[in-house]
């Protein structure tokens, strides 16, 4: 199949909205969804649907399989060691904040310092501000060049023998920068602190590998990456989990209980209390094997294509300013920008009418806005299922709605 | 796409106020209500005078979208010289009106440009950005209101 | 509609296990799903697919106001006083430890009691457990009159004026018996302590009132509701969720944000930090409409029905064990019970392989067992979509396997 | 239902272990190794002797179903009188025979009786019942292997 086929087999893609055909470009905010992934959930609970972890049954040990095997995949996915050392959660921002909470809250002492970057999105800043307000430690921020890069000489700078975790997002989900995570990740182990980095941008879009990387934590939500809502991943070194408690309780995460105490089980049954999303995990597994179908090459080079085109049409549209990189070899598939004099919310407005799907806002990224000196912007975000056709149109489109309030 | 659909929301009155709003800008000296839209990060600041009950200034300044700067001028239009009494039924039906809700013909005609407004049911997501100035000032009617107590 | 049609709409009730007729006698595990809740996933993903709360254009409108409406027909089926009075969990276990991590650590000091029954699951249990040994406070434990009733009697001698928390199943997972919540309500509050509620056996067999039961936290989980997995909800007292402050934090559930200090939003976003399972709540939605337009007098009289066999059949076989009260009066439709001599997992194999699925294990409740005297019990439950020529085989098969392993 | 099913992995051989199982028993003066399988909350432990690099004592009590019981019984049987190394290979072997994988021939001899709970592997959820006893012995071997050193 190619890349073509592919896109044939996300539902979504061949709707319309407002009487026209549907332009999704909000692919960060998250990605639609194959017909394999909702075959995938139906088949589920139309043949296999059972509890986890706990019948004897058929239908449980099916159940049991498909879930367990999706660890697999998602261990693979991202070159992890060993399959127990990723477990699902809900969502990017529950994996970080469970960081924050158990390693965070074991490890973080009053004076400590958390390292962030100026890019982070809210669930990779508030869950460290509020741990480091709580244990009365440093928040510290790692500011960007001009251009929306990451300044590697900041970060060696902020990152001293007092930090504890240095927090940041590979993907930014608003300048589309990627930053060096290797290297932070170095700068980090020589000062002695972890690495804990926030994949939610990243992983649709390039092959990840967090051996090489040596990160200590990594996250990312599985809506991001053509997989249902519900479902998180974290991945984390072997040695930092074991010696971790976990922060819910009940279910199949225990190994005996007395009223008096309990014995937890082993990792990754551990971290994971209560009944799972399922359904929301074996729909991962078929997103996961669709983009090993498709493959990466194809992926990237569409991506880049589309990313080439979006970022060189607003760069050449006047009275449209670009945030973030102007080169594309240092752009993510996410393109923020603002209409000067028009409301970032009256773009995207106008970009419904027409079918476009754009974001407007602050992106959940506030502290990067105020940094940017604006309230809010638009943001568009492609996908390999984009098509060039679907980036000359919206720039026509936005060029119609930009004449149309600066009239 | 044809421009037809962005006129039906975009009225060119609704242009006009957003282009040059009445009773725009502050004076330092007076209390002032501010609100946000946390979706869009906007910012609504509105100061809001009752004499004898009635209000007699009625001002605003805003970073924010076409709608809430349009929304935030007429409201001041209507209801300058208004009663406390007669300014919260207005808040109520205009509230309604954006919601696609019907309302009595005297609220309507009292409304004047902002019954223009009444568009903006058709597009829910932009409800908040028409409700933004109305709601900060009946939240300034209240203290206002309460401090006369 | 009648009950036998809607019967018809779960696909997995027509299939076979080990080639026979599946006959699904685990539904306090999970239950299975209509065709309704399978298709409003699916339509979901084909037509409505985007992130909630973040977009101001159509598709996005589209996805939070179905979002958004579900949290309306969940406040409706437990009588919720407000909208904003219930948030979306993934499960029972997040929404009762998230009281633990919230109420329970801000309210809980040393010396202070946490009341619990023998009967709790480990969901309700350990997350209060766990918390005690945390704060230093005591965790007591009412127990159950000889039949597996809750001892009222018992309940008014340990929730004394020490006791800040009670945490209590509203039907026991194991024994089938339904506590007095009310009665528990009145004596908590007397007491000055607030009562938690673990619904998560109750909310798919009996219509619930929380504020008649005067509940202060409700929990429970959509996929023993007939609803998907990754979703749980928790209803709190509007006094009691607006002192507290959240656990997780990121994406929505913030109003203002800056590197230093962030203003939370208001309840409910407050408590929904990141993506939440979007199709899981609407499936939910999709499950609560069938459980409506079936109606509660026609669920009840089926379970009732089917209990009653179940009861009686196997309280009539010689060499059985039956747990929890003898009388259908006083039991929801969960039936514990062993045949002596012969180890619950080897019963679950033996009716496995005619296609009966039934639960061989401590049901998470290990300290029930300690009580019961057992290490595990063979457990079988009903849903309305059980029929009695499902429970006539049930009986017939299990009398074979029992004796096969008694020849 | 046929009972034939029940027989496929319920074999006579196996109900006679389980009924009447061999080396069962402890001995207080013994060092003890205890498993648990959490799922159905059953224990079990085995006491095992090694003297000149040869398993001289080796019984086991539990609690647990027909397929726990069974393999228990049969491993004691198999691995009495082997060498450390040995029974560390028979471990290895059995653990691939309840998981479907071939194993060589002289293994599968030396299996005897145990080699009949290769049916367990057409019922995943029921390996761990198997497996249980043999674990522990491989973890007490690895016990009594370091006391030794
Ligand atoms: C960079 C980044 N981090 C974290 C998140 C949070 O992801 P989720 O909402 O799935 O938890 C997002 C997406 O909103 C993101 O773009
Ligand atoms: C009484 C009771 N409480 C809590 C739970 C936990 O529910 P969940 O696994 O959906 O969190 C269950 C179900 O396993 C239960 O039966």
């Amino acid at each position: 199949m190619t890349r073509t086929d592919y896109r044939r087999t996300f539902p979504i893609l061949t709707t319309k909205v407002n009487g026209e055909p549907l332009i999704y470009l909000d692919n960060a905010a998250t990605t639609q969804k194959p017909q394999a992934v909702i075959e995938a959930i139906s088949h589920y609970y139309a043949y296999d649907n059972a509890n986890v972890h706990r019948g004897v049954y058929t239908l449980a040990a099916r159940a049991t399989n498909q879930y367990e095997a999706v660890r697999d995949q998602v261990a693979a996915f991202i070159q992890a060691p060993r399959r127990d050392t990723v477990f699902f959660t809900r969502s990017t921002t529950e994996s970080l904040n469970w960081v924050a909470q158990t390693y965070g809250e074991q490890t973080i002492q009053a004076g400590d310092e958390i390292v962030v970057t100026a890019l982070e999105h809210h669930s990779n800043l508030v869950p460290w501000q509020q741990l480091a307000l709580r244990k009365r430690a440093q928040l510290k921020v790692i500011q960007l060049r001009p251009n929306g890069e990451l300044d590697l000489a900041a970060a060696a700078e902020q990152i001293t023998a007092k930090t504890k975790i240095v927090a940041v997002a590979q993907t930014s989900n608003v300048l589309g920068v990627t930053t060096p995570i290797r290297e932070l990740a170095q700068l980090a182990h020589q000062r002695g602190a972890v690495i804990v980095v926030d994949g939610a941008q990243t992983v649709a879009h390039q092959p990840v590998n967090v051996q090489e990387l040596d990160v200590d934590f990594y996250a990312f939500s599985g809506h991001k990456l053509y997989g249902p809502t519900g479902v998180g991943v974290l991945y984390g070194k072997l040695a930092l989990l074991q010696q971790l408690t976990p922060v819910q309780f009940g279910g199949e995460m225990i190994s005996n209980v007395t009223f008096e105490r309990t014995e937890f089980a082993p990792i990754p049954q551990r971290f994971e209390a209560g009944t799972p999303d399922i359904s929301g995990v074996i729909g991962l597994g078929a997103a996961l094997k669709t983009i090993q179908q498709l493959g990466w090459p194809a992926i990237q080079r569409q991506e880049n294509q589309l990313t080439a085109q979006l970022l060189n049409g607003l760069l050449n549209l006047p009275g449209v300013t670009v945030y973030g990189p102007e080169s594309v070899a240092k752009h993510g598939p996410v393109v923020a920008f603002n209409v000067n004099g028009v409301h970032p919310h009256d773009i995207a407005t106008g970009l419904d009418l027409a079918g476009i799907e754009v974001r407007a806002g602050h992106h959940c990224a506030q502290p990067l806005m105020q940094t940017l000196g604006v309230a809010a912007t638009v943001r568009a975000s492609v996908a390999f299922y984009n098509t060039t056709a679907e980036i000359d149109r919206f720039l026509v489109v936005l060029r119609e709605v930009k004449e149309f309030f600066q009239q | 796409m044809s421009l037809l659909n962005l006129n039906d929301l975009y009225k060119t009155v609704i242009l006009e106020h957003a282009q040059a709003p009445h009773h725009y800008g502050l004076q330092p000296d007076l209390p002032a209500t501010t609100l946000n839209n946390p979706t869009c990060g906007d910012v609504l600041t509105v100061q809001l005078v009752v004499t004898a009950n009635q209000i007699t200034t009625l001002q605003f300044s805003s970073t924010g979208c076409t709608i809430s700067q349009a929304s935030a001028s007429v409201m001041t239009d209507v209801l300058l010289g208004k009663s406390v009494s007669e300014a919260q039924a207005l808040i109520a039906a205009f509230s309604k009106l954006v919601m696609g809700t019907p309302i009595a013909k005297h609220d309507r005609d009292q409304l004047g440009d902002a019954a223009v407004l009444g568009s903006v049911a058709q597009f829910p997501t932009r409800i908040r950005c028409a409700t933004l100035a109305w709601h900060a000032a009946a939240q300034a009617l209240t203290e206002v209101t309460t401090d006369d107590q």
